[in-house]
């Protein structure tokens, strides 16, 4: 029995084979489903018999022989594979009752949907394509302008104008430079002024929180800007120094004196 | 000939854009009947050198397909379409109005940018009603500009497209379970679009 | 009709200029016999609504003289549109009603008078309802004949910043902070401003 599952697995030499012809130009396919439809055809059946279990092992075959010559394939064949391997074990496990889902036969029968339906859409491109076209089978009147009477100017615009023209404002927008909400910022020229008023009385370790302007400490941004700001003049006054500054371990309080000459 | 044949022909043949049976109405005298000199003059023109055409609401005068090889000069040189612009335009046709994640669903791969871009720039699709599903998504349809280049009345005469839909080929079928890889989420079951074409 | 009347009527039809018999000789297939064709071609036009006229050595196909009349639309001359209009034009398409202190504030530079009035003589923008803010602005909406124009179904059909960057009208790059006009937040205001477009 176990045997015979692994016998599923193993790939014919022919489509070995074809999965080596066909990874020579895998840049060439537009996805997995693409990839799949071009393997369909090698089964030279009516598209509404292709064998889905048959496919999901001819494109298993394609993406082991992809990573045995260490080809880097797109995320989404990948993904692809393990959902067609998933899909295999479905059709060929026996169902299980109490696994919820659709049938293996369900997925199966929309995969196959799926690529009739692309290919029917590319060969209704072709028809499409093949039909006679205006400037090159057929042709327009030559000269439209016959009669110069009345001259009227009236202005065009096409929809790709206008939408070009709108994300063009947007998009000047998105790129504007970068400017602060001034309200909530405290500069740090504004604490270096305060500071500089303030300690003069810092004859003893104080705390930086001490020194934050009023009216900065109930909003968490104001007051993360002027607690920055502060600290950030408080460093350049004691690189100036007039001031000393200190913090007894991690996260402890930053406390400030005034440094005596 | 009557006089508002006369009439219709002379506007069709003055200008290269198809005109609607509106424009012609407006443009006419009072009280004419361009549908029925339409009529007449299409019957007139059959077989001829140039033929009568409808291209959606409007018609308009063409050369006959089968003396294009005596056109060399007058053929304009279009910008070649990419595989992935023509299988997105053809689903554009076919599916009308479709999503661009129906369009992604159909061919299995993301439309790249520029795609829809160029098929917008050449006017053969346009916009379409949002879908009223979630995320109210846009659609596309395409553009009389598009009958026209590829000479059809109306989208209904798109080729094969009976076929198609008898076979099923056009509905938007809910992948089961829907887990099949690039299932797209904001799908929606409801299979109109061209089917609604034929229900009218 | 002749074989040859054919051809020398649908290349009469397609060519820019007027041509002459010696140009018709070199186009057709070798042996044929323009002149006489055009002689049969231009008996077969008599008293329609248009004629094939000889324009110095050369020959066209021109509307008879009696129904010039009915060409004045083929004179108008059309223009582009300015820049500045089209972005008017746009912003008042995507937020409408919006006011002119609005506009300005979104293009960033004031909006002229000229340009204004323009779109309101293309009847492509009209007055909305006034604003119930301090001063109570007037505002502006789009109108029926633009919706006709740029076929769109209505104005809530116009693709989002995000479809426009998915079309790749827009650079393939994440906005700061994400969320721009037409998602979330912009939409309920957006969506009850175009409703009023159609209420009076």
């Amino acid at each position: 029995m176990a045997e015979n599952l692994f016998e599923e697995d193993k790939v014919s030499v022919s489509e070995r084979l074809a999965a080596e012809a066909l990874i020579v130009d895998v840049d060439g396919f537009e996805g997995p489903l693409d990839l799949l439809l071009t393997l369909s055809r090698t089964q030279k059946v009516d598209l509404r018999k292709v064998s889905v279990l048959q496919l999901a092992r001819q494109y298993l075959a394609f993406v082991e022989k992809a990573k045995a010559l260490r080809l880097e394939l797109a995320a989404d064949y990948l993904v692809m594979a393990a959902w067609l391997a998933f899909l295999k074990s479905r059709l060929l496990l026996p169902p299980d009752p109490s696994e919820e889902g659709p049938s293996g036969e369900e997925l199966a029968a929309h995969l196959a949907f799926q690529l009739e339906r692309l290919q029917a859409m590319r060969d209704a491109a072709a028809r499409l394509m093949a039909r006679d076209q205006l400037g090159r089978d057929f042709f327009a009147r030559g000269q439209s302008e016959m009669v110069t009477r009345v001259r009227k100017v009236t202005y065009s615009a096409t929809l790709l104008d206008l939408m070009q023209g709108y994300a063009r404002i947007r998009t000047r927008d998105d790129f504007r430079p970068f400017v602060m909400d001034r309200d909530s910022v405290f500069t740090m020229e504004q604490a270096l002024e305060r500071m500089r008023g303030l300690i003069g009385y810092a004859g003893d370790w104080t705390e930086i929180s001490s020194y934050l302007p009023e009216g900065w400490d109930g909003d968490p941004v104001r007051r993360r800007s002027a607690t920055a700001a502060t600290f950030a003049a408080s460093l350049e006054l004691v690189k100036e120094g007039h001031l000393e500054i200190r913090q007894s371990e991690m996260f402890a309080p930053i406390q400030l004196r005034k440094r005596d000459h | 000939m009557g006089e508002q044949e006369r009439m219709v022909e002379a506007i069709l043949f003055a200008t290269a854009e198809p005109i609607t049976v509106r424009e012609l109405e407006a443009r006419l005298p009072h009280g004419c009947d361009p549908a029925e000199a339409l009529v007449h003059l299409r019957k007139r023109y059959e077989g001829r050198g140039v033929n009568v055409t409808r291209v959606g609401d409007a018609w308009a005068i063409r050369t006959a397909a089968d003396l294009g090889f005596l056109m060399q000069k007058e053929t304009v040189e279009t910008r070649k379409l990419s595989r992935a612009a023509i299988e997105t335009l053809a689903i554009i046709a076919y599916h009308q109005p479709v999503t661009r994640a129906e369009i992604e669903e159909i061919r299995g791969v993301s439309v790249s940018r520029g795609t829809v871009d160029q098929l917008l720039e050449l006017e053969w699709i346009r916009f379409g009603r949002r879908k009223m599903t979630p995320g109210r998504p846009v659609t596309f349809v395409v553009t009389q500009d598009f009958l026209d280049h590829f000479g059809l009345e109306s989208a209904r005469d798109l080729p094969g497209l009976k076929e198609l839909r008898a076979a099923g080929l056009l509905e938007n079928r809910p992948p089961p379970g829907g887990d099949l890889p690039r299932d797209a989420d904001d799908e929606d079951e409801s299979a109109e679009g061209q089917s609604e074409l034929f229900e009218d």
